[in-house]
């Protein structure tokens, strides 16, 4: 058992839309840091070889493809040590209770409804989540606009037609109230996911007379959003929020107009921390691929990392002790410190940062006026839902 | 002479400005056989076709046992006692003879069977049997009906219209694509239990020897108008007919 | 005012963009009687074909008009080279099976081709878009308009009217007509059926490919993108009736328009707006507005 | 004109042509006789190109068109009347004549369908109506048209007086017997020679797929 | 052609006895991908069932979406978790919306039945989407499920439903079988075939569409019930047109001779997919295309004649 390798199942979207902005950097960013975990070569605390010194090895999964069927497949038939992956919140909810049920290591990676401990599964074990809940990107994008003195007195929103926008939507809604910014809102538009073309749309965008827009469109959906709305000056007639625009920087350099506000779903990529492990994973990461990493690519090396520090931790090969040692851990990751505090000691909470996007003097994307909230100012605490802290404004929100 | 069956006033059908039949005004009594001759275009098929529910006369009336049926569906027709076969023959060509004839007569039965029991009983096969040996079929009976040839499926429609006893029978050019030699014999298997359940048959033929052979009486059409109805030898003899739709040689 | 001005245009610019698409869908269901799935993966190569030969183009620094002159081209020759390997190495195997086979056959295709897209392209997007901006923005009623979209609009218009003038007057249009209704006895007539059905699906994938060209430019080119396309055009065809050209126009415009309206009016309706029209229109009219006069039975 | 040498055809798989051997002279009028089912369609069909024979030969004009697609055959002026009428329902009586015409992209000859119409007054009559509303026995009269319009050479008419009636079928009996006089080759089938009886310059009879001469040809 | 006789029924049920059996044997994952096959096979059989009618239908996925949503929103929101209450609540549902529909859909033939089907489960799925309260595009996970008031342990359950699931399966299997041999059900095939000719035997092809449309939405109401508590989870992807597709899909391969054809083509079609998956993740799609295009050229008649084939020789 011991010399065994550790076989790690991750599911990542490798056909369909999602594949090249999600899918890909979930998987390279997994690769090289399995890699260089394998061979020792991580910066501290993460220099001891593989994870709890057993090499480690991946076997890649279509999220696209039925995700219980699939689970099941990588549970009971490939028999994997532990899952790690999943960006899709649709994907994740079908999943989890099925982690409790099969008491099967899983670790979720990027979907973002603040559900899965809330109510999908309030009592975990097996279960965790290393990325923020989505709660944060609309939370910050309010403050964000708030302390940037934008004009909040029309407001617009665009967002997929899924639990995903709707979700990111009411919280963004949710926080104007709790907030107080008396805005009006001119229209908002849900597209159907993957629709591809949003002329329609921009054109209601424009007609509202929005002073501020919102979206988390994310993937293909807002890159063909940008290149639909940046030529007709959307972004000129209002400040435009894009609550995952990160991962379009490096692919739409020119075409994001400069000043549109960019999050990157947490404190990633430009947002990220300057320390030793931030600079070794981007270099490591540019290195292999060529482009710096996407902020799914560091969510990704982030689950695996908390995976590794629980496993360490418990220094037992036993789920259940992996599991116990999981639960409220604090861990280091290229985005800073990770503390499982809410959801039973399940789930992540970390900060959110938001900027401008803006082109360097090398004419390489970067983001300016960058403003960071701290984990608690834009998380909900251990005993409220997200939905109950937003409506009742925020109670104990520390934002020092 | 008993009251007619069916009696039909002053039918008319128009399509656009095309006149297919105007004037039809015919009554058929119980049990006689009856010719419907006339040249292509005529409007015989229309008439059939009124009367069937097919077509809604443009105006006219239709009644059958004394009940207006003007109008009423195929469905309802067919429920009604009248039946029929067609010009090109509807069958259900995937499937096999003995198929067709079943569904025939599962059909017939459906305002009562529906879901409840098994519809393929041995009573129906037996009967269906003996309708395919009847009209002569059985030795085709486990062919898939669209490999058969034209003359064949002819005889096939002509024996589902004959399941179940039906009181009316009208059959549209039931020998055309039947072999000359096999003409006769399968008119006389189609009258002959007709005639024993005292049917009443009306039959549209281009073949005036099946014509004055099994009919007694002959309603001759003509640009949609009825040119001569009366004994078949009278109506065959008319100047009219001879030169409108029979021509020269045939007597 | 604002609103009917952008209602007005963006439900044209969908209709545009959706005939474009389901032309070919009709034109080639009407001639082979095939529902094709694999309409959706022309499409998606239409798009990838655009970008790699405008990347390329771009790379070497060509004046940008010439761009619109690139894309006519590739369309072209993408669309026949598609179309005639998928029919001739496929499909006449197949002619004269089940419908709803057909049907399968082409989805079936539309898997592989999907796949074979990611293998040829990979998973990353392409974006080319520099077309779209090219011709930039006028004001229409004090809405900024992209040029280029209406320059779409433009081109669906001719095309249309061009397949149509083709269909209806010439000699080819005829005998296409007469290979509709019967193939086997138009083989007796004389008329080269095989070279008919090639024709016509080499033509409607070019209009496929024309629709995925043009779009390129606007969007993300992202494996996936021919899902969506193809039930959208479906539903234009089936309203329109199956097979018209100009029902092919006209339920464009209604799947056009009753998005348009229901982005501008009521947006959470957005997603099934188009199936709504569709189940309404089918439920008036059970064949779709231009059905196809069929035979005398009996 | 045509000439069959051991034509083997079969239909799913079932063989129907055994053998069928035939001779048309150039100018000569025969009859192909035959019960329900002999394979007469079937010869017809494969004659034409629409059933790929599995052996034998098919010679038209002296030309070996066995493997050649269907189409080729009007071009070289065959016409072929089906027996089941099939015409192209959108189009309009005219438009049917005349489609074997526009196929080959020749011009269309007036004078030709003048004399179709003329042969054939009924059809004349309703030339520009559609032809999804006709009566049985006047698409059949269309289909005659059709063929006659492109058969210069070689007609095939497949049961061509069933439907019709009598005094037409007289008409169009002698309208055959013009045409034989005019040179073109008729092969047309029949149950039993009960039409073409004074036609035909000879006389095949076919049964189970198999072809014998019964008449002989006088020339 | 059609089979005239189905009496020979049982024995195919027999043949899926044995399989059941052979469950038990399977290990886990492939047993649950055969417990989700029969629940889906049921539904591929209802569209196989309409086929027969000519009846294609592109939204069949709207009943199984009923069927699971029933149960789902009864055990998850109304708290019932009895096995019988639910599945009986989704065949309930499912039917009732398949005689509401069915009075409108038993009118439309050919490509325009499956167009409209198709239009009326999309319309379904843009309301599940829209509707928050159902979990929107995610859906929701349903509790699970007791057995007159036992509630099985988390050990035992898989067992149990796998049990409850094969059951069930055969039995709407054999009562399909039984539809068959009805009146009704034998008329099926002559709408498909000839509709003028049926009408004129004096039967209604309206009523026969309408009834193998009512069916069809029954058992496929059941097989969403089933598969609702099997994965423990509902969302509105169930009456995507994708989905639907699927069931088209398999009931064209499974063919139509025996009603249980498509529950075993279902599962061999999730075989292909799941080895599929695992070989050649980013070709995934590609292989099955290549192997639906082999089994299309090569059983024309689908996979049960191979079972035929083999019989007859
Ligand atoms: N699709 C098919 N599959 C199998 N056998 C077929 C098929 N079509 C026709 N046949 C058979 O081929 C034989 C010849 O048919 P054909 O139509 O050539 O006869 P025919 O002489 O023209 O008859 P008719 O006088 O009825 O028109 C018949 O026995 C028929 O059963
Ligand atoms: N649906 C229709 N639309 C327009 N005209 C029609 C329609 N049905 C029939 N007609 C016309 O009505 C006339 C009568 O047709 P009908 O079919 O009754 O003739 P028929 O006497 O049966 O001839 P045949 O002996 O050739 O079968 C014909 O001129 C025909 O063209
Ligand atoms: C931004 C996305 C990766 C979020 C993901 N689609 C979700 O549903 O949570
Ligand atoms: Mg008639
Ligand atoms: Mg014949």
């Amino acid at each position: 058992q011991d010399g065994d390798p550790i076989e790690l199942g991750i599911p990542v979207f490798l056909s369909g839309a999602a594949s090249g902005p999600f899918g890909l950097p979930q998987q390279n960013g997994a690769t090289v840091l399995i890699e260089a975990l394998n061979a020792g070569e991580v910066p501290a605390p993460y220099d001891q070889v593989g994870i709890n010194g057993r090499q480690v090895e991946a076997t890649y999964v279509d999220e696209a493809a039925d995700p219980v069927q699939e689970y099941r497949n990588l549970v009971e038939r490939d028999e994997v040590d532990a899952v790690v992956g999943y960006t899709s919140s649709g994907n994740c909810k079908a999943v989890a209770p099925l982690a409790e049920e099969l008491q099967q290591l899983t670790v979720l990676v990027d979907c973002g409804t603040p559900q899965i401990f809330e109510s999908v599964v309030t009592d975990p074990t097996y279960l965790f989540r290393t990325g923020p809940t989505g709660t944060i990107d609309s939370v910050g994008a309010v403050r964000y606009l708030m302390d940037t003195g934008v004009d909040m007195s029309r407001v617009a929103g665009i967002n997929q037609n899924y639990a995903w926008g709707q979700d990111a939507w009411a919280d963004f809604t949710g926080s104007l109230e709790a907030l107080e910014t008396g805005s009006d809102i001119t229209t908002e538009q849900f597209p159907q996911v993957f629709a591809g073309q949003y002329g329609a749309e921009v054109s209601a965008l424009l007609t509202s007379g929005a002073n501020a827009i919102h979206t988390s469109f994310w993937g293909g959906d807002l890159e063909a959003f940008i290149l639909q709305a940046a030529p007709r000056g959307l972004f000129q007639r209002s400040a435009v929020v894009m609550t995952t625009g990160e991962a379009a920087m490096q692919r739409l350099p020119d075409e994001i107009p400069e000043g549109a506000i960019i999050g990157a779903r947490g404190p990633y990529s430009y947002f990220a921390p300057d320390t030793e492990l931030a600079n070794w994973f981007r270099e490591t990461y540019e290195a292999e691929y060529g482009n710096p990493p996407s902020y799914p690519a560091w969510k990704m090396a982030q689950a695996i990392l908390g995976l590794k520090a629980a496993w360490e931790k418990a220094d037992s090969d036993d789920p259940a002790e992996i599991a116990a040692a999981f639960e409220n851990l604090e861990f280091e990751t290229p985005a800073g410190t990770v503390r499982m505090a809410i959801g039973n000691g399940h789930q992540a909470i970390q900060g959110i940062a938001y900027g401008t996007y803006a082109l360097d003097d090398e004419g390489n994307p970067t983001v300016e006026n960058v403003i960071s909230y701290n984990a608690e100012c834009v998380n909900p605490p251990a005993d409220q839902t997200a939905a109950e802290w937003i409506e009742a404004g925020f109670p104990g929100a520390d934002c020092e | 002479m008993s009251d007619p069956i069916l009696v039909t006033e002053n039918l008319e059908k128009r399509f656009g400005g095309v006149v297919a039949a105007s004037e039809i005004s015919l009554s058929l009594y119980p049990g006689e056989t009856l010719a419907v001759i006339g040249s292509n275009g005529a409007g015989k098929t229309t008439f059939v076709n009124m009367v069937t529910g097919y077509l809604k006369p443009s105006s006219g009336t239709i009644r059958f046992r004394g009940r207006d049926i003007t109008g009423s569906s195929p469905r309802k027709t067919a429920q009604a006692g009248i039946r029929r076969s067609f010009q090109i023959s509807q069958i259900f060509p995937q499937l096999t003879v003995l198929e067709n004839v079943m569904i025939a007569e599962i059909a017939a039965a459906d305002g009562k069977g529906g879901l409840r029991r098994a519809a393929l009983t041995d009573a129906r096969m037996q009967t269906g049997r003996a309708v395919l040996d009847r009209f002569g079929l059985g030795q085709h009976s486990d062919t898939a009906v669209g490999t058969l040839p034209q003359g064949i499926k002819k005889q096939l429609d002509i024996a589902m219209a004959a399941i179940n006893d039906p009181a009316l029978i009208l059959l549209d050019e039931p020998t055309s694509g039947v072999s000359s030699d096999e003409k006769i014999e399968m008119m006389e298997r189609v009258i002959a239990p007709l005639k024993a359940d005292d049917a009443t048959l009306l039959f549209i033929e281009h073949d005036m020897d099946i014509v004055t052979r099994f009919a007694e009486r002959t309603v001759a059409f003509y640009e949609g108008k009825i040119l001569a109805d009366g004994p078949t030898r009278e109506v065959l003899s008319e100047d009219d007919v001879r030169k409108y739709v029979i021509g020269g040689v045939h007597a | 005012m604002l609103k009917f001005t952008a209602i007005m245009l963006d439900g044209m610019n969908y209709a545009a963009w959706l005939f474009l698409v389901a032309v070919g869908l009709t034109l080639i269901y009407g001639v082979m009687r095939i529902l094709n799935i694999a309409h959706g993966a022309f499409y998606a190569i239409g798009a990838y074909v655009c970008a790699s030969a405008l990347g390329v183009f771009y790379a070497a620094g060509l004046p940008g008009a010439l761009a619109f002159a690139v894309m006519g081209v590739v369309a072209l020759i993408a669309g026949v080279i598609v179309g005639l390997v998928v029919e001739r190495g496929v499909l006449r195997f197949l002619y004269g099976r089940d419908e709803v086979l057909m049907v399968l056959v082409t989805y079936a295709l539309f898997l592989i081709l999907e796949d074979a897209v990611k293998l040829i392209w990979g998973v990353e997007s392409y974006f080319v878009y520099q077309p779209y901006a090219y011709f930039g923005f006028v004001e229409i009623g004090g809405l900024p308009y992209q040029v280029y979209d209406l320059m779409i609009v433009a081109l669906a218009i001719v095309m249309g009217i061009a397949l149509w003038f083709w269909l209806e007057r010439s000699r080819m249009g005829r005998m296409t007509t007469a290979v509709v209704a019967d193939r086997e006895i138009s083989a007796a007539m004389g008329i080269n059926v095989t070279r008919i059905f090639a024709t016509t699906f080499a033509i409607g994938t070019v209009f496929a490919v024309i629709g995925g060209v043009v779009t390129a430019p606007k969007i993300a080119v992202t494996p996936g993108i021919g899902v969506e396309v193809i039930i959208l055009a479906f539903a234009v065809v089936v309203i329109g009736g199956l097979g018209s050209i100009p029902g092919a126009a006209i339920g464009a415009i209604f799947a056009g328009y009753a998005r348009a309206m229901s982005v501008h009016l009521a947006p959470a309706y957005e997603l099934f707006a188009i199936y709504a029209v569709m189940a309404v229109v089918l439920a008036i009219r059970p064949h779709g507005l231009f059905a196809r006069a069929s035979g005398r039975k009996i | 004109m045509l000439e069959t040498r051991k034509l083997e055809s079969s239909i799913a798989g079932t063989q129907i042509l055994r053998g069928a051997d035939l001779v048309l002279a150039p100018g000569r009028t025969v009859g192909l006789i035959g019960r329900n089912g002999a394979g007469k369609t079937t010869f017809m069909r494969s004659v034409m190109g629409l059933l790929r024979p599995d052996g034998g030969e098919i010679l038209i004009d002296g030309t070996d068109m066995t493997r050649e697609p269907a189409h080729t055959r009007a071009a070289m002026g065959v016409g072929y009347m089906p027996e089941d009428r099939r015409l192209i329902p959108e189009f309009t009586v005219e438009q049917n004549i005349l489609l074997p015409l526009n196929a080959l992209g020749e011009d269309i000859d007036r004078s030709r369908l003048d004399w179709i119409y003329e042969l054939m007054p009924e059809i004349g009559r309703f030339a520009d109506r559609r032809a999804l509303a006709l009566s049985g026995g006047q698409q059949k009269l269309v289909a005659l048209g059709r063929a006659l319009i492109v058969g210069r050479k070689l007609l095939l008419l497949d049961e061509p007086f069933e439907g019709v009636a009598p005094a037409l079928a007289q008409r169009l009996i002698e309208v055959i017997g013009v045409l034989r006089g005019e040179g073109l080759s008729v092969l047309l089938s029949e149950s039993d020679h009960v039409h073409s009886a004074d036609l035909v310059d000879g006389l095949y009879v076919i049964e189970r797929g198999e072809i014998e001469k019964k008449a002989a040809e006088t020339a | 052609m059609m089979k005239t006789d189905f009496r020979r029924e049982p024995l195919y049920i027999a043949i899926l006895a044995v399989l059941l059996i052979v469950g038990f044997f399977l290990p886990s994952w492939l047993r649950f991908l055969l417990q989700t096959a029969l629940a889906g096979g049921l539904v591929a059989l209802g569209v196989a069932l309409q086929m027969r009618a000519g009846l294609v239908n592109f939204g069949q996925g709207l009943y199984y979406a009923l069927g699971g949503y029933a149960v789902g929103m009864l055990a998850a929101q109304a708290g019932i978790t009895d096995i019988f209450i639910l599945l009986i609540a989704a065949v309930l549902v499912s039917t009732v919306a398949g005689i509401v529909l069915g009075l409108l859909l038993s009118r439309y033939r050919e490509i325009f039945y499956a167009m409209l089907s198709l239009a009326v489960s999309m319309i379904l799925y843009g309301l599940l989407v829209k509707a928050a309260w159902l979990g929107s595009t995610d859906g929701f996970n349903i509790p699970p499920v007791s057995y007159l008031g036992w509630t099985p342990d988390r050990a035992v359950r898989p067992d149990i439903y796998y049990v409850t699931t094969a059951v069930l399966t055969v039995i709407a299997c054999l009562a399909t079988a039984r539809y068959l041999t009805s009146g009704a059900g034998m008329l099926c095939e002559a709408v498909a075939e000839n509709e003028i000719r049926l009408e004129y035997l004096g039967a209604s092809p309206r009523k026969v569409a309408f009834i193998v449309i009512v069916v069809a939405s029954a058992l496929s109401g059941l097989g969403g019930g089933l598969l609702a508590m099997s994965t423990g989870h509902v969302d509105p992807l169930m009456t995507n047109w994708t989905t639907s597709g699927g069931f088209v899909f398999v009931a064209l391969l499974a063919g139509r001779g025996s009603t249980i054809a498509p529950v075993i083509g279902f599962f061999l079609l999730e075989l292909v997919r799941t080895y599929a998956l695992d070989l050649a993740p980013n070709a995934w799609q590609m292989i099955l295309g290549l192997v639906m295009l082999a089994v299309i050229l090569l059983l024309p008649e689908g996979l049960w004649s191979l079972i035929e084939r083999r019989r007859k020789a």
